[in-house]
């Protein structure tokens, strides 16, 4: 399964908001893969993508413009495969049906702050990681009290209900006051209005929050735990794997160029992961 | 109107009207009902007998005129309102009797809750009446569990049990199936004997003869003939009256 | 079996808020759907027309919007602050007692005019007319929906799970990050709320039902 | 309606009810009034929140989604009711072989959280490597054995309310069972039953809305998802409002086609009395 | 039993028996029903008349004994069972007339769907019908417009539709105001001089007198009684007669 884009289908490929064009290669000679196959013969790709992580995935309501880090890597991936980025059919899906859209051929690939473990990797290929990040906090601006998740005894830390991050708190540590709503926009939103000390989740993802109501909300600590993104594909693909590997492999300026123009807005430095062909 | 009894009017009414909607169901009714007076109401369906019974303990208004028992106008509402009724029994095509509680506490509900009667007076009151209508033994009993004749007994000993000033009757054997009409007819047949002023909406020929004093004819919400049985049943004088007596006594 | 045993705790947690949120809301939307009945079989015009109003706003709403102001909406009331399982209490409850509002206001409307003016006929006044005759018969049509309007809350409680409470309607987003096989597990979810409905509510409906089907 | 309760009002009871509405309106219009003042406080009625609703494709998007809204629940309406005709005619049959499954199959479906029906169908059942339930599928299958199952009952009550009469005399005009079923007692039933009906297709155009937790595209979704949009100051209450708002307004339109319907019926005895009058 | 009319049977029962759990509603009925005979079925509330009359159209079944229409079994059902049903017209105490559809809708749908006729023969056939027991003016009206008097009539022209060997008639008056009694009672009587076969409850002795060849009279499931109209009404056998007519005669 797989939800249709709320931004409004498809059309959202056009846009570039960050500015950014990637050549598009030419006469891809790539056997072995049938979701290689499969792009070539519709003329397009068909990507999974977040639409409501602002500065990773997001839909802007207003234009239908699509921005953030994971969007201009998949237009990237998309690029390094001989699609033009006219020829991209972005679609949200929820980070609860990311294998089954895999599974299902709902899309190609998947770029979406997807993190690789043991477990998804049963049921899907990941191609990177493209991007380390890790647990962190965000709170309100004016907040004196939470300086990192030693800070969170007696604290409400809001999470996604039943992901990662929230059981984390759950497990290690009991004093906190876990909090959990279905998306993390809500989490947020419980944030401004103080009904809640914290939003914790992948650092990544609350920059993005941070950066889009900097009056408000600020991020905390340092990371405490480990998250490697990658590019989900199918589950088999290795020829498509190993391309998109050694693409992002030979492509450290360009994705510095992403980053730069991404993430990096906020100032912070980061080096390129290293992938890891498993 | 003449009042064949000649005792002073116990209900009056004087010009009534009421509509429902367009329906002119009362139209100008003057009618008096002197103590220790039977008053028989007949005509067809429709005709405004029920409308008329029950606008004389108010559980319909009227739109003009007026109505008074014993001299005193219909209170308005409230206190007033519930001491007039208990002053005048109803017993209803239907029973209408209190289905969850039993015939005894059906009887004793009026005179403890509303006369303040101590429950063994009033159990004693309750079964003494069950008594005189015949359904003593059934006292302890539900009201789905007795015949329709016997649960019409009960609602009269019901009404009778907060010794009203007269009760209004509205086709208590209607619902009865043949062989039962008679049992609650002969208590009512008692009741007139015993000089309770009465006023019965009935088809049953034969209780008029025995124990009405009067017979009133409504035909579309109007007073049309006003008789003693006998002259009413023999002689009848306007067509309508002909009319609807020869459809209900040929049959039977 | 060993999604269930594997993770007993976690539906044990969950089964047991859906008790809390079940049995409170089952409370609260008994007294204001009662009172808000009692508005709307009132006397006074504007108290039906406000009853109306509630009602049929608040039923034509889905809940999970209901719920979803509760949870984000109330804050910025400057009310005291409450636990996000007491906002889906006060959410359920509100949303349920228009249902049981209408059980009761039908219940009442079955009872057979007759019965109070029958009433009304041996002088009764409206008060004891209401709670002697009408009530105690309105009160025996009205259990059997009122059950039906439970067995709906108990499994309306599952759309907390949006929400932050950690109930039944949630499991399924846990075992999914513990990567625990899914099917089985909602299949053991929807189970466990058959054996609620019909191995407690609805046999306790019937029970009543027919006890006092008896009685009348 | 409330005849069965209350004296028609005297001059005091109509000054107690004065009393009443006026505390009722005060109250009502209090508590109306501390809400608006409250989101006004705390900044939901600023422009910055509402701004995003002037843009041409958002509201382009509220048309889109409403359709899709709508879709679902016309989909599940039409399949609940033939599901639910089929169910109630199953368990009203004589052999005990069909009207026990109908039985069992109407019990557990309406036991079984309609929420946790659509999870089933969403995510458990590709877990197991069924392909293809879109969220379209889960939601619409989901709501019509739900609501299949609970019109099967309104149905099945509907035919047990009628009078017995009506299927004896269907019978000694020597009709077979079925036919009697078809053509005197459904007939009847769905008459009888049809503010019943009305509700249930409420109930199925609310819970239409369920779909927004398992990613269908509907009206709540993309309210929640307009949320994220700091852009324009994350306007989550004022999209919770304008989804319920949209919602309320479909439900009400609902029953109003519903009422007309059912009114065309009712005023069938009219046309009908207007043509015996002409033949008369 | 005797059968006064002694043509060949066209209702035959046999030593039929029917329970209800414990109650044992109809205890070894023999009863033969000649063609063109006219039968009234008399007795107190719960005898089993109604019973009886149902299982003659297998409304109700039997527990043991026979019961043949012009010689052939009832059908145990199918077909068979609906067909001999048309054969069989009833007309119910409550009319029974299909709420949903017109008047003559009610009487058309058995032509059309049981017999297969066409709709405009079973138009002009209901409409013959309908002018016959005199509602033919109101064809296109629904049954609820119609006065119960009306509504009746109309059951019984639905039951002619279907040319039925024999009609069974359950307490038709009973559920009618006084006045549109006799409506219907006069339909049936000139049915009954037409040469039709039909068994009729009631406890009309108007009509008894009139159109019966034979009254029985039921107590507890049993006949307990059976003779001319005349013999009976006038000189009751047993004391259960006797009572129940004492019961029913001295009212109107
Ligand atoms: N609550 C009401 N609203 C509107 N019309 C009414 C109401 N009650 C009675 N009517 C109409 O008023 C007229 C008189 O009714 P009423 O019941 O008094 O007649 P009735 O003489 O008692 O007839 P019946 O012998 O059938 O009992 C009828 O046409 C009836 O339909
Ligand atoms: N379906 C049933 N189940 C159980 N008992 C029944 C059923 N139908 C009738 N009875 C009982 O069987 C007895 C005979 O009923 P029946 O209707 O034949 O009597 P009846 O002579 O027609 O009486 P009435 O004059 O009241 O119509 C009654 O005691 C009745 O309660
Ligand atoms: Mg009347
Ligand atoms: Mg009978």
């Amino acid at each position: 399964g797989g939800g249709d884009t709320a931004g409004g289908g498809s059309d959202g490929g056009g846009g570039d908001a960050a500015g950014l064009s990637f050549e598009v290669a030419k006469d891809v000679a790539l056997t072995g893969s049938p979701t290689f196959d499969k792009i070539k013969s519709a003329g397009k790709i068909r990507i999974g993508v977040k639409e409501d992580q602002p500065g990773l995935g997001f839909l802007d309501a207003a234009t239908g413009e699509r921005s953030g880090f994971d969007i201009e890597i998949a237009r990237w991936m998309a690029a390094s495969l001989g699609v033009a980025a006219d020829k991209i059919d972005f679609k949200a899906i929820p980070s609860a049906n990311r294998e089954a859209a895999l599974a299902n051929g709902d899309v190609d690939l998947y770029v979406g702050t997807y993190s690789i473990n043991d477990k998804r990797k049963k049921l899907v290929d990941f191609a990177g990681p493209y991007f380390i990040t890790g647990q962190g906090l965000l709170v309100a601006k004016d907040n004196t009290t939470i300086t990192s998740e030693k800070d969170l005894d007696g604290k409400k830390v809001c999470s996604a209900t039943g992901s990662t991050p929230f059981q984390n708190i759950k497990d290690n540590f009991p004093k906190a006051d876990a909090i959990s709503f279905d998306i993390y926009t809500k989490c947020v939103e419980a944030l401004t209005s103080g009904t809640v000390d914290a939003v914790t989740t992948d650092q990544a993802i609350l920059l993005g929050y941070a950066s889009q109501n900097p009056d408000k909300l600020k991020v905390v600590g340092e990371p405490f735990t480990v998250e490697n993104y990658g590019v989900g594909l199918p589950l088999g693909d290795t020829a498509l794997r190993t391309f998109l590997n050694t693409t992002l492999t030979d492509g450290n300026a360009t994705w510095t160029k992403i980053f730069d123009a991404t993430l990096g807005k906020s100032g912070t430095k980061v080096e390129q992961p290293k992938v890891d062909q498993y | 109107m003449t009042n064949p009894a000649h005792a002073p009017a116990l209900v009056e009414l004087k010009a009534v009207n009421k509509h429902y909607g367009a329906l002119h169901v009362l139209q100008e009714i003057n009618l008096e009902v002197a103590k220790g007076e039977v008053l028989v109401v007949i005509g067809p369906s429709g005709s405004g007998k029920s409308t008329l019974c029950r606008t004389i303990n108010r559980l319909e208004t009227i739109d003009t005129g007026s109505i008074t028992i014993d001299g005193k106008e219909l209170p308005k509402e409230g206190k007033q309102l519930a001491n007039l009724r208990a002053d005048v029994g109803m017993v209803f095509q239907s029973f209408n009797l209190f289905a969850h509680k039993t015939i005894l506490e059906n009887v004793t509900l009026g005179p403890i809750k509303v006369k303040g009667m101590s429950k063994p007076d009033a159990d004693k009151l309750a079964l003494s009446l069950l008594e005189r209508v015949g359904v003593g033994h059934q006292a302890a009993k539900l009201p789905a569990q007795l015949s329709g004749g016997q649960q019409q007994r009960v609602a009269i000993a019901r009404a009778l049990a907060m010794k009203p000033k007269v009760m209004l009757f509205d086709e208590p054997t209607s619902a009865l199936d043949p062989e039962m009409i008679n049992e609650v007819l002969d208590v009512m047949v008692e009741l007139a004997k015993e000089g309770m002023t009465m006023v019965v909406v009935t088809h049953e020929m034969g209780f008029a003869r025995k124990a009405a004093d009067r017979v009133i004819f409504m035909a579309d919400g109007q007073i049309v003939e006003e008789a003693t049985p006998e002259e009413f049943f023999t002689n009848p004088q306007t067509p309508r009256a002909k009319d609807f007596l020869s459809k209900i006594l040929t049959n039977g | 079996m060993n999604v269930l045993l594997d993770n007993s705790q976690l539906f044990i947690d969950g089964f047991k808020n859906t008790g809390i949120l079940f049995i409170f809301s089952a409370f609260f939307s008994l007294i204001l759907g009662t009172i808000v009945a009692g508005m709307r079989v009132s006397p006074a015009p504007a108290m039906r027309a406000a009853g109306t109003f509630y009602v049929n706003s608040v039923r034509n709403t889905p809940l999970t919007l209901i719920l979803a102001f509760f949870a984000l909406g109330y804050p910025k009331l400057g009310l005291p602050e409450i636990s996000f399982m007491n906002a889906a209490i006060v959410g359920l409850s509100l949303y349920t007692a228009t249902y049981v509002s209408e059980a009761i206001r039908s219940g009442i409307n079955t009872v057979s005019v007759g019965q109070s003016e029958a009433a009304r006929a041996i002088g009764l006044p409206f008060m004891q007319t209401l709670t002697l005759i009408v009530l105690p018969q309105a009160f025996r049509s009205v259990v059997p929906p009122l059950f039906s309007v439970f067995i709906a809350l108990l499994k309306n409680t599952t759309v907390a799970a949006g929400f932050s409470v950690l109930e039944a309607g949630s499991i399924r987003a846990t075992l999914s990050d513990l990567g625990e096989p899914l099917l089985p597990g909602l299949l053991w979810v929807a189970l466990i709320f058959v054996l609620l409905v019909l191995g407690i509510l609805s046999p306790l409906q019937r029970y009543l039902e027919k006890k006092w089907k008896v009685a009348r | 309606m409330s005849a069965v309760l209350f004296d028609v009002p005297g001059p005091k009871a109509r000054t107690r009810n004065v009393y009443l509405n006026t505390v009722t309106v005060i109250v009502v219009v209090g508590i109306i009034g501390f809400i608006l003042f409250r989101f006004y406080e705390s900044g939901q009625f600023t422009a910055q929140k509402w701004e995003i609703f002037t843009f041409p494709r958002v509201q382009e998007m509220f048309l889109t989604v409403i359709g899709t809204t709508l879709k679902a629940f016309a989909v599940a309406a039409v399949g609940s009711l033939v599901l639910g005709i089929i169910l109630a005619f199953g368990r009203l049959a004589e052999a005990k072989w069909l009207s026990l499954p109908c039985y069992w199959f109407t019990e557990l479906f309406r036991a079984v959280p309609l929420l946790i029906l659509m999870m089933i169908m969403y995510y458990g059942l590709p877990s197991v490597g069924v392909k293809g339930i879109t969220p379209f599928i889960a939601v619409v299958v989901g709501l019509i054995l739900y609501n299949g199952s609970v019109l099967a009952e309104v149905f099945r009550a509907g035919i047990a309310s009628l009078p017995k009469g009506q299927r004896e005399a269907g019978l000694a005009i020597g009709l077979s069972n079925g036919q009697v079923l078809r053509t005197i007692l459904l007939p009847q039933a769905v008459r009888a039953m049809l503010p019943v009906i009305i509700a249930q297709l409420v109930v199925i155009m609310k819970d239409t809305a369920l779909g927004s937790l398992i990613t269908y595209n509907e009206i709540l979704y993309y309210a929640t998802f307009l949320g994220s949009q700091g852009q324009y100051g994350s306007p989550v209450v004022p999209g919770l409002m304008v989804a319920a708002v949209i919602y309320v307004g479909l439900c009400l339109i609902l029953s109003g086609v519903a009422r007309y319907t059912e009114f065309k019926m009712s005023s069938r005895v009219k046309v009908v009395k207007a043509k015996a009058g002409i033949a008369g």
